[in-house]
């Protein structure tokens, strides 16, 4: 009641990535994939706490991921974690201040020297490494 | 702990993953992948102590690193006291909780007890 | 002794949109509520004639004016400098004296309130507490001899250091950094880009002694770190505050990047 | 019931002149409870668009001096400012440049780190102390934010107020509307100041915020305060077209030419040594006689102008220096100064009359001061130089807060509070005016009492046309237009937009009456019908009394100290 009440854009805020430009759905895939990568982490380490029980549990998990579906999931962990690791070397220098520009006397009409072009390229590049990784992961995962 | 303590270590556990994961990763690739994750090889992998004390330090860097980045996701989605109190402590408690796990595999598969 | 020269168009001349003169009725929706009231959020339409030059401040002056008296609406300079008209125009937020009904290329307009504000009536919000996160960020030069002296002159400063933290200091305080910040959006108790702008603003500043006791407030868990750099702050502040730029290097201190 | 606030400094109004009075209240005692109080958010006032500077002499080294800077207010004033003040005034000026300084005020700075002047009209010196072009709202950011030091200083932020309260005397409280809420409060407390600014929304062709209007003068000449030389409005040379907003004079003291239809730059004809730096009255006359004999051009909108030329100074100048006149001619006009001269003709600008006060801006009344441009302690006499103003309300703001601090801590015993008054108030408000009914449109009576205003008493004046022009106010006066159709209580402002109206119609004919009565042309007041100063029948000050019938008119003798009045020439 009271959040409607401050007029909060909420959860919608946060997850919707579509305004303000690029460095918005930066924000929103850095979240998003670290959230994934959270998520296969804590399978991850369940997924190879089998070995313990012997070559018979591990293959069976082996059997388990060794379908198209897993193999789709261990392509997208690729690619977030590409996307998490580039970006989130951008957005840790950009947090100490490096690479956001250099205040100075913004001239009409004004545009903000922080979402420079460097910044932009650098998500591209994330998004483009991203990419490449997970179409090399992919043809390796479905080459076998 | 101050927040600038905690935020230094997010970002430094995610500065040490990066540098190991991609040691972790690329040992999949020195091998054929399939290879790679023959039961033997991961066993020998697991016997060879600097790589086993290699995967349990990316297990703690990740841990950490991903469960305060969950922390701060939640902090940030609603306020209060004792809520923000569950958050802290519950990410604390995660974080435990999987190292724990995680380093029985380690242990375990290490030390040859499967 | 001046000549007219005939005006020529220059390559960065940020020109009316000549084709705009054809624009001459719109559309504009008005989100109308009044929660103390009990009224929820509706919508009024109104048609508007309107001019190339007409701002969006002209076209909700004049529904109140000749349609609807009863539209609440905050306004004051009617020239960008006061931040009082901030609302979310066409969806983005945007000070209405300041927008141009021909720079929407569009022939509905729809105004409401500031998100992450609580609303007040109509497209008026609630400011308390941009305000007082604008005072807990203590916005004043600390230092013990702040108060002159009859001898006293200037505390030097070059152009060059004033550079470092004027452009911060143009913000208006109008709130559209904090009603676009996605942090805002969830957590209520986000200092916000304009106060942690506005720490860095005397931060900069090189007559400030205060640097250590504003960065022991924005160290806090709902300071400075809630700041993920999205740069909607930046990408909606109508002063080139670049609030996002501000607040990076803030933290640049924190982390002992910068001295 | 009554909702009732009690406090120990009431200050109306968040400009300059209000946010410094608060301070220096604060700095005299930190026990002082001192409310701001403001129609607007504080820091919303019309002050933040202040652009071109504040005038004081910060370097008597390079050849300025006090008496210079005095001597040009004198002759600016037309001699009729009184001359101690503006000795008061220069007097106190450079410490409070340094003061704001000090206090984080981002000056414009020389390259050897000192703070850099510009030239201005009307000066000798260059001592526009300067902050790019905004510096108004540079003042009020570093007046606000100080402000935040201080805990004692509580804001209270859209209260709309109505009314003063006294017992004839002395200084009782004030009643005011939240408008969140839109319940009715009284304010009890020991002293006020009153700091609601100027009243150029009278005007159609306005440089000035849409909020102000007159409520604060007329709060006090209701209350039985007198208005002084409401006459004399000041027309600036240069509002672009069509909002009014204003082009600095910075924009001339840079360098920028004013020309007419044959390119020519007239001012030559009219000020040949100052050209476009000659006093704004004399400068605004220029543009008009121009204008009235057809030299004019013609703008989109049908309105005729002249035009503002930059090309000259070149992109680097007007960047640097003058980027808000840059932003603002792009923004509602369309045309970028660097290349393409501007559009702009004289416009309502500031108002030199205000309400009657000594030396320290006390009002007839004990307790009350009045401080900034609704204060009239005759600095600016007939016509306001450019720079002035500001500086005028941080003086003044200064004093007042000290003295009313002073005051206060004197601790006068309080009269007993008039309660009857608020019952009075209240039935004005909501019986007259809130549940009043009609079927007039008040935005239409507002546009047209504006529209007279502008055409009756702008630039230059007549007999009939003043005349004409009170008589079509009273008029419109009389018609039905006291209602308001908006019936909700929260934040409404069709409401205090009538309240304003209702003002504006009082300070109006004020102002006319004023001019009526001053038969000769001194700065800012040109009659066409008596174009000459008449130091004999008119050296000296209107005070307009209210009263219920007919306002009363009545004179002031003016302060000559030093100057003797000589004919002004630039
Ligand atoms: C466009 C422009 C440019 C200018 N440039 C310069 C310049 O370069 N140099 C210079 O010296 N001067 C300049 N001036 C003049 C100068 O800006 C003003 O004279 C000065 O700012 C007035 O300040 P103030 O504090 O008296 O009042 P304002 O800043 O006008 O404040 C008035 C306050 O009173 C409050 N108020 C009014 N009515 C009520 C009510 N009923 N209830 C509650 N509160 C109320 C308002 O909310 C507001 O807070 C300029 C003026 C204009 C119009
Ligand atoms: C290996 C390289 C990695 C780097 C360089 C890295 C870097 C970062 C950085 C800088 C942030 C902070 C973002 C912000 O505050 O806006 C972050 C957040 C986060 N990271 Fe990582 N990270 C890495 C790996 C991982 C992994 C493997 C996981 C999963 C376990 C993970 C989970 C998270 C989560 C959940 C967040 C919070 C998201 C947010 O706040 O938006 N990260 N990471
Ligand atoms: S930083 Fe920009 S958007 Fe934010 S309040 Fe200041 S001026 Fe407005
Ligand atoms: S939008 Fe918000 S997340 Fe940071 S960069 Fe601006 S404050
Ligand atoms: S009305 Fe002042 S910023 Fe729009």
């Amino acid at each position: 009641m009271a959040e409607r009440l401050s007029n909060r854009e909420g959860i919608k805020g946060m997850a919707n990535p579509t305004r303000y430009g690029i460095e918005r759905v930066a924000y929103w895939l850095q979240r998003l994939t670290g959230l994934g990568l959270l998520a296969y982490l804590i399978g991850h380490i369940f997924e190879t706490s089998t070995i313990v029980h012997g070559k018979v549990a591990w293959d069976k998990m082996l059997e388990f991921t060794q379908t198209p579906q897993g193999h789709i999931i261990l392509t997208l962990v690729i690619g977030m974690c590409v996307f998490h690791t580039a970006n989130g070397i951008r957005v840790m220098l950009g947090h100490g201040g490096i690479g956001v520009g250099k205040p100075g006397q913004p001239e009409y009409p004004y545009k903000a020297a922080s979402l420079n072009y460097k910044q932009r390229l650098c998500i591209w590049v994330s998004i483009g490494l991203a990419a490449l990784a997970m179409m090399y992961g992919a043809s390796v995962l479905f080459g076998d | 702990m101050r927040e600038s303590i905690i935020m230094k270590i997010h970002y430094g556990t995610a500065l040490g993953a990066v540098v190991l994961v991609a040691v972790h990763i690329l040992m999949r690739m020195t091998q054929n992948f399939g290879q790679s994750l023959q039961y033997q090889n991961v066993i020998a992998n697991y016997h060879f102590l600097p790589y086993a004390l290699m995967l349990e330090s990316i297990l703690i860097l990740l841990s950490v690193h991903g469960f305060n980045g969950l922390r701060v996701i939640l902090l940030e989605l609603k306020q209060g006291s004792s809520y923000e109190k569950m958050v802290n402590y519950g990410s604390i408690a995660s974080m435990a909780i999987l190292i724990a796990y995680g380093s029985r595999t380690i242990l375990m598969a290490g030390m040859g007890m499967s | 002794m001046a000549v007219v020269t005939a005006p020529k168009p220059s390559e960065e001349l940020i020109s009316i949109d000549k084709t705009s003169d054809q624009l001459d009725t719109i559309t504009l929706r008005i989100a109308r509520s009044n929660p103390a009231a009990g009224h929820e959020t509706t919508y009024s339409e109104f048609k508007v004639p309107v001019k190339k030059w007409t701002t969006v401040l002209e076209t909700i002056l004049y529904v109140k004016q000749n349609l609807d008296h009863a539209v609440a609406v905050r306004y004051s300079c009617r020239q960008a400098s006061c931040g009082s008209c901030g609302m979310k125009i066409n969806g983005k937020p945007s000070l209405a004296c300041y927008t141009r009904v021909s720079e929407l290329h569009s022939n509905v307009i729809t105004v409401e309130p500031m998100n992450n504000f609580p609303i007040i009536r109509d497209l008026a919000v609630d400011f308390k507490q941009l305000i007082s996160n604008h005072k807990k960020i203590k916005p004043f030069i600390i230092r013990e001899d702040s108060e002159v002296t009859p001898e006293s002159k200037e505390f030097i400063q070059t152009p060059k250091d004033v550079e470092k933290y004027l452009q911060f200091s143009y913000c208006i305080k109008c709130g559209l950094c904090n009603a676009a910040c996605p942090t805002m959006a969830t957590d209520t108790s986000f200092i916000g880009p304009q106060g942690l702008a506005q720490a860095y603003r005397y931060v900069a500043d090189n007559r400030d002694k205060g640097k250590e006791d504003r960065l022991k407030i924005v160290d806090d868990s709902h300071g400075i770190w809630r700041c993920h750099f999205a740069g909607s702050c930046s990408h909606v502040c109508p002063k080139g505050v670049d609030p996002a730029m501000a607040i990076q290097l803030l933290r640049g201190y924190l982390l002992g990047f910068q001295k | 019931m009554v909702n009732s606030i009690e406090l120990d400094l009431l200050i109306v109004g968040s400009g300059l002149a209000g946010l410094r009075a608060a301070i220096q209240a604060a700095k005299v005692s930190s026990k002082l409870k001192i409310g701001v109080i403001s129609k607007l958010q504080v820091m919303r006032s019309h002050s933040v668009s202040a652009e071109g500077g504040t005038a004081a002499v910060l370097y008597p080294e390079d050849g300025d001096s006090l008496e210079s800077h005095v001597y040009d207010t004198v002759k600016g004033s037309d001699f009729l400012g009184d001359q101690d003040v503006i000795e008061r005034l220069v007097q106190e000026m450079p410490s409070e440049i340094y003061q704001l300084e000090h206090w984080g005020m981002p000056w414009s700075r020389r390259e050897d780190g000192r703070i850099g002047q510009r030239p201005f009209g009307g000066y000798s010196f260059s001592r526009a102390t300067y902050a790019q072009d905004k510096v108004g709202f540079y003042e009020m950011q570093t007046l606000y934010d100080t402000c935040q030091k201080f805990d004692n200083i509580e804001f209270y932020n859209e209260w709309f107020v109505t009314s003063v309260i006294h017992d004839g005397q002395s200084f009782c409280g004030i009643t005011a509307i939240e408008l969140s809420s839109g319940n009715f409060y009284t304010f009890k407390a020991k002293a006020l100041i009153i700091a609601t600014g100027g009243a150029g929304r009278v005007y159609s062709f306005s440089t000035y915020s849409l909020s102000s209007t007159p409520d604060g003068l007329d709060m006090a000449y209701r209350a039985g305060m007198a208005l002084k030389d409401m006459e004399f409005v000041q027309f600036h040379p240069t509002g672009i077209l069509p909002s009014g907003i204003l082009i600095t004079e910075a924009a001339r003291g840079e360098g920028g030419y004013l020309i007419n239809k044959d390119g020519e730059r007239f001012m030559k004809k009219y000020a040949p040594n100052k050209l476009e730096l000659a006093s704004r009255d004399v400068v605004s006359r220029a543009m008009m006689t121009e204008i009235n004999e057809g030299r004019g051009f013609k703008n989109e909108t049908g309105v005729e102008c002249l035009k503002l030329d930059l090309t000259h100074l070149g992109k680097e100048v007007i960047i640097g220096k003058l980027p808000a006149i840059r932003e603002i001619s792009l923004k509602f006009n369309g045309v970028d100064p660097v290349t393409e001269p501007i559009d702009v003709r004289p416009v309502c600008h500031y108002m030199m009359g205000g309400i009657h006060t000594n030396i320290d801006g006390a009002t007839e009344i004990q307790g009350i001061w009045a401080a900034g441009e609704a204060a009239c302690n005759s600095v600016h006499g007939a016509n306001r130089l450019g720079a002035n103003s500001t500086s005028e309300c941080l003086v003044w703001g200064k004093i007042t807060g000290e003295q009313a601090a002073k005051y206060i801590l004197e601790g006068k015993s309080q009269p007993p509070f008039p309660m009857h008054l608020i019952a009075t108030e209240e039935k004005r408000i909501y019986d007259g005016i809130f549940r009043g009914s009609g079927s007039v449109n008040p935005y239409e009576v507002r546009q047209e009492l504006t529209d007279i205003m502008n055409s009756k008493a702008y630039v230059y004046r007549t007999e009939n046309n003043l005349v004409e022009g009170l008589k079509q106010v009273r008029q419109l006066h009389q018609k039905t237009w006291k209602h308001v159709d908006d019936k909700a209580k929260e934040y409404n402002t069709n409401f205090s937009n009538v309240m304003e109206l209702d003002s504006m119609f009082r300070v109006a004919e004020v102002i006319l009456m004023g001019a009526i009565a001053r038969k000769e042309s001194r700065g800012a007041h040109a009659r066409v019908d008596y174009p000459d100063r008449d130091d004999k029948n008119f050296l000296h000050h209107t005070l307009v009394y209210y009263d219920t019938k007919e306002p009363v008119l009545k004179t002031h003798p003016v302060t000559i100290t030093k100057y003797q009045p000589v004919e002004r020439k630039y």
